[in-house]
């Protein structure tokens, strides 16, 4: 069995969704570990920017919080938040922002705010933090969680971050651009139908099966005619993460899948 | 004129029961001994308003200062969620938690209102979220350019503003570097406004480099020499953040009875925030920031 | 990836004939470099926008490459008023000049909102001014959160914005002390922006300071190493303002024939800004400024 | 005759009304003179703050323009100009703004736009600049202009710079706070009546008659019961103004009245 764990291979497959020169907005965790991944894979012209309001980050040990000290020392800018907001992602230069969250739906909805009723919470979250307007703003957006009926209901119990909303053209219809691309859980990835804007699975991991992932999602699930086997992380990619990302594996705990 | 004081009067005098408070600082600066020191003086029926309420906000929520918390990202970040503002919401202890809540760029352009004498400020921003459902005071404009409509986020003036910063002269001219987050927004947009700096400073070494001054003496009303005064956030420059602390206060703050036996040892237990700091002078080594300096620039004419 | 290119290809290829140009700059940083060479190859019917016009757009009136002028003060700062820009209103001389004016609050708002991506923002300005009668385009918003109304400005977003700045590296990331006046919100508010620049640096030098940084590479289209670039107005720690020449302009500019006999020897006699600083070598000396560095500050953690 | 001239004499009269610690919205020339002699003489703890974003400026040589290098080197702080008008001018941190113009009217009034008609101007002038925007937003604003018909008309061809417009409660009624307080001529000083608005002469400089200023005014000029001779320019007032602050004469030519 191959020597990679499951989320090394969802930090991969993220990776890869970044070009270079693409500007992003980057979250901790797998997102970081993602976009350090590729910057230092294929998008050396990559652009890093935490909310935080450091920009062009080369960070030397694995950023714990968005603030970290280390994403601060040695980059090109930092800014006040009102510039991250205002002059970065409504302006429009954030090509790539990633997501996570307690819950995504069907239509890519995201919730981060609470699990049951708003007033009497089941489960309190933290909220958007950044999420809202990221999803609003930014012009493609990777979402990463993990593939299960409690975290991929049919409708979230709370729309933290708009995705496509009901589907069809109702996001367009509010006048918001962009939107999710690509869903990546810890079983497959899912795409966006371009007309229902339903999720569509368009690749499962190696070792899972269509029936496996149907019985970790809350509705029936489209499948991709060209169904495909995600690509596992290739040696490099596992030695960078490994050696060079996340040495004492703070975020990719175990070693084995 | 010099406005220096202890931390124990600029709080005593420019904190009231009942006030619009507002700790700003971004994982960067947060000002935890005045933070401790609102906790030691028993302030109550206060509303906290933070971005990220952050562990200073868990603890004051604990401690049964806050009646009312406006914010947009509520958990210990890179660990896991704030319990005490978990309690305090689910379960109403140890009082009920009225909650304003907004985004990010909703609590920055709110600030920025404030700081700009404007009732509102408009953005592109919350076509779709349930938020909006909630939050009856994100409310459209209408562009009178075209038949655009817009959310808009309404002022915050709070009735005071406390930041941490690098250094400051007794005046109150204050600079900062690292992550600037929206304490310039936050301060110009409150009443009053206490600074605590981990050094006081000449004017000379603040005019030496002016563009570097995020508040001016007009908008500070104290300076409080508060060295460590941010730990277990960080200091750019100055010292690390902890992260192990924070780690650590998911477990302390489970329970209530783990909460009070921490403000018991570290904030009644101590005078201010020196006795803190001598307390761990250990772990404050290890913290102690590596040197890497700018290159200087030049202001001559 | 690198964008340093000549003043000539830069301005080749980003300014056309009908543009909305920027060259901004308050007094301090004003990219006369630029400004030449836009006169040098004869562009015409720009559209051109800056708080205050000044010797650089003067000039390119009298040259007569704009056919529009977006302003909100017309004078030679320190001496008097700007005659090429009054031959312009006042004769139609060498063209006439549509005007379209603001005061400096509403310029700085006009591009913030540009930059911003919004299609306004709000001011308490403005009630009781004539400029009301002749400018439709400053119009009022309700606040949604009680009957006020608040003046409002369009946003403003140039083709193209040319800022000058002590020193940049190869991708644009751009850095500025002293004065900043608006270049930031122009330069963001803007589809291609110009970085002319003292200096071009290391990326490793903008790395160890990143709190001055201006402008990000992502926002700069092209990166021009034009040392002197500012002269006649000035660069903070490189050079002063030159205001014997400013004085001098009162007289020069006087007559279409006075202009005339400036450009063909200061912008269309020379090929560059290289070949103009030459030609002033005593000048430049006299001018250079007197080293004042600021105290530096430890970025490490 | 006393060895002053009537700018310095203006000059003193100014510097006059400012009191310790208030923040000064400074212009060039005369006001510059007056903020700087106020902050030798008895305001040390004056803030002078330029629109062009120079605070608590300590100028080592004359300021020939608002944005002379001399006001960014030693000053207390340099922010944008975005920061000067929304969180210094708008937010109410600006005590006295000083402003000038080629006309002031019967109730304050200022015209720096234009003479004439504005599509077929006589005299196109500079325009507003920031001063519009300082006569909305100071406190307080103090008006220095010379005294005669041409430049004191009961009404300006244009309000740049709105005072009391047509008097009476007209500014209070379009909400705007503050206004002129006092306007300093080369022959006089006026305040304004508290109900009519209109201006009200309050002084006169040393040689200076009632009937002269008549004859240099554009209406029937209003007298205060208890109108004064302005205060000369004490001796070191004048050794500060020709020693310290214009050694080369630059504003203050002449040095006889």
């Amino acid at each position: 069995m191959a020597d990679y764990t499951t989320q090394e291979l969802m930090v991969s497959r993220a990776a890869k969704e970044l070009k270079n020169g693409d500007v992003v907005f980057v979250g901790i965790g797998v997102p970081s570990l993602a976009v350090n991944l590729a910057h230092r894979m294929h998008a050396p012209g990559l652009c890093m920017i935490y909310e935080s309001g450091a920009v062009g980050c080369v960070p030397k040990r694995l950023p714990i919080s968005i603030g970290d000290p280390c994403l601060v020392t040695g980059s090109l800018a930092v800014v006040p938040m009102l510039d991250v907001f205002n002059l970065y992602l409504q302006r429009g230069l954030i090509d790539v922002g990633f997501l996570g969250g307690a819950q995504v739906d069907r239509f890519g909805n995201i919730n981060s705010t609470v699990i049951g009723d708003y007033r009497k919470p089941k489960v309190r979250l933290p909220g958007s933090g950044g999420a809202c307007e990221i999803a609003a703003l930014a012009k493609r957006v990777v979402i990463t969680i993990g593939n299960s009926k409690r975290t991929m209901p049919e409708r979230v119990d709370f729309i933290t971050s708009p995705g496509y909303l009901g589907g069809g053209r109702e996001r367009e219809a509010l006048g918001l651009k962009g939107g999710p691309e690509l869903v990546i859980t810890d079983m497959g990835v899912y795409r966006f139908d371009p007309r229902t804007r339903e999720l569509v699975l368009v690749s499962i991991h190696p070792g899972i099966t269509v029936e496996k992932i149907q019985e970790n999602i809350g509705w029936k699930v489209k499948v991709a005619s060209d169904l495909t086997e995600t690509p596992p992380p290739g040696p490099e990619e596992i030695r960078i993460i490994r050696q060079e990302l996340d040495p004492q594996g703070i975020f990719l705990k175990s070693k084995a899948v | 004129m010099s406005k220096v004081m202890t931390m124990k009067d600029a709080i005593a005098r420019f904190v009231r029961d009942g006030d619009l408070v507002v700790l700003e600082g971004f994982t960067h600066l947060i000002p935890f001994a005045a933070g401790h020191e609102i906790i030691r003086q028993r302030k109550r029926d206060l509303t906290i308003a933070r971005l990220t309420p952050d562990l200073v906000y868990d603890q004051l929520i604990a401690a049964g200062c806050a009646r009312k918390l406006i914010f947009s990202w509520a958990g210990n970040p890179g660990v896991g969620p704030l319990h005490g503002f978990r309690r305090a919401v689910e379960q109403g202890k140890p009082r009920p938690l009225e909650i304003e809540e907004y985004t990010h760029f909703g609590m920055v352009l709110r600030f920025m209102a404030g700081a700009s004498n404007l009732p509102f400020l408009p953005t592109r921003n919350y076509p779709g979220t349930d938020l909006l459902r909630y939050n009856p005071d994100i409310r459209k404009v209408k562009s009178p350019y075209s038949d655009e409509e817009l959310y808009c986020v309404p002022a915050l003036n709070p009735d005071v503003t406390i930041v941490h910063a690098q250094r400051a002269d007794a005046d109150g001219n204050t600079q900062v570097w690292g992550l600037y987050g929206v304490q310039k927004e936050a301060s110009f947009a409150s009443r009053k406004v206490i600074v605590t700096v981990e050094e006081i400073v000449e004017s000379s070494v603040i005019r030496s480099d002016p563009n570097r001054t995020l508040l001016p003496a007009p908008v500070v009303s104290a300076v409080v020499h508060a060295p460590f005064g941010a730990h277990p956030s960080f200091v750019q420059g100055a010292y690390d953040r902890d992260n192990d602390f924070y780690v650590k206060w998911d477990t302390v703050s489970r329970d209530e009875a783990g909460v009070q036996a921490y403000l018991d040892e570290w904030v009644h237990g101590v005078p201010d925030r020196a006795a803190y700091t001598k307390k761990m002078e250990a772990r404050r080594r290890e913290l102690e920031a590596d040197r890497q300096m700018c290159a200087p620039v030049n202001y001559g004419f």
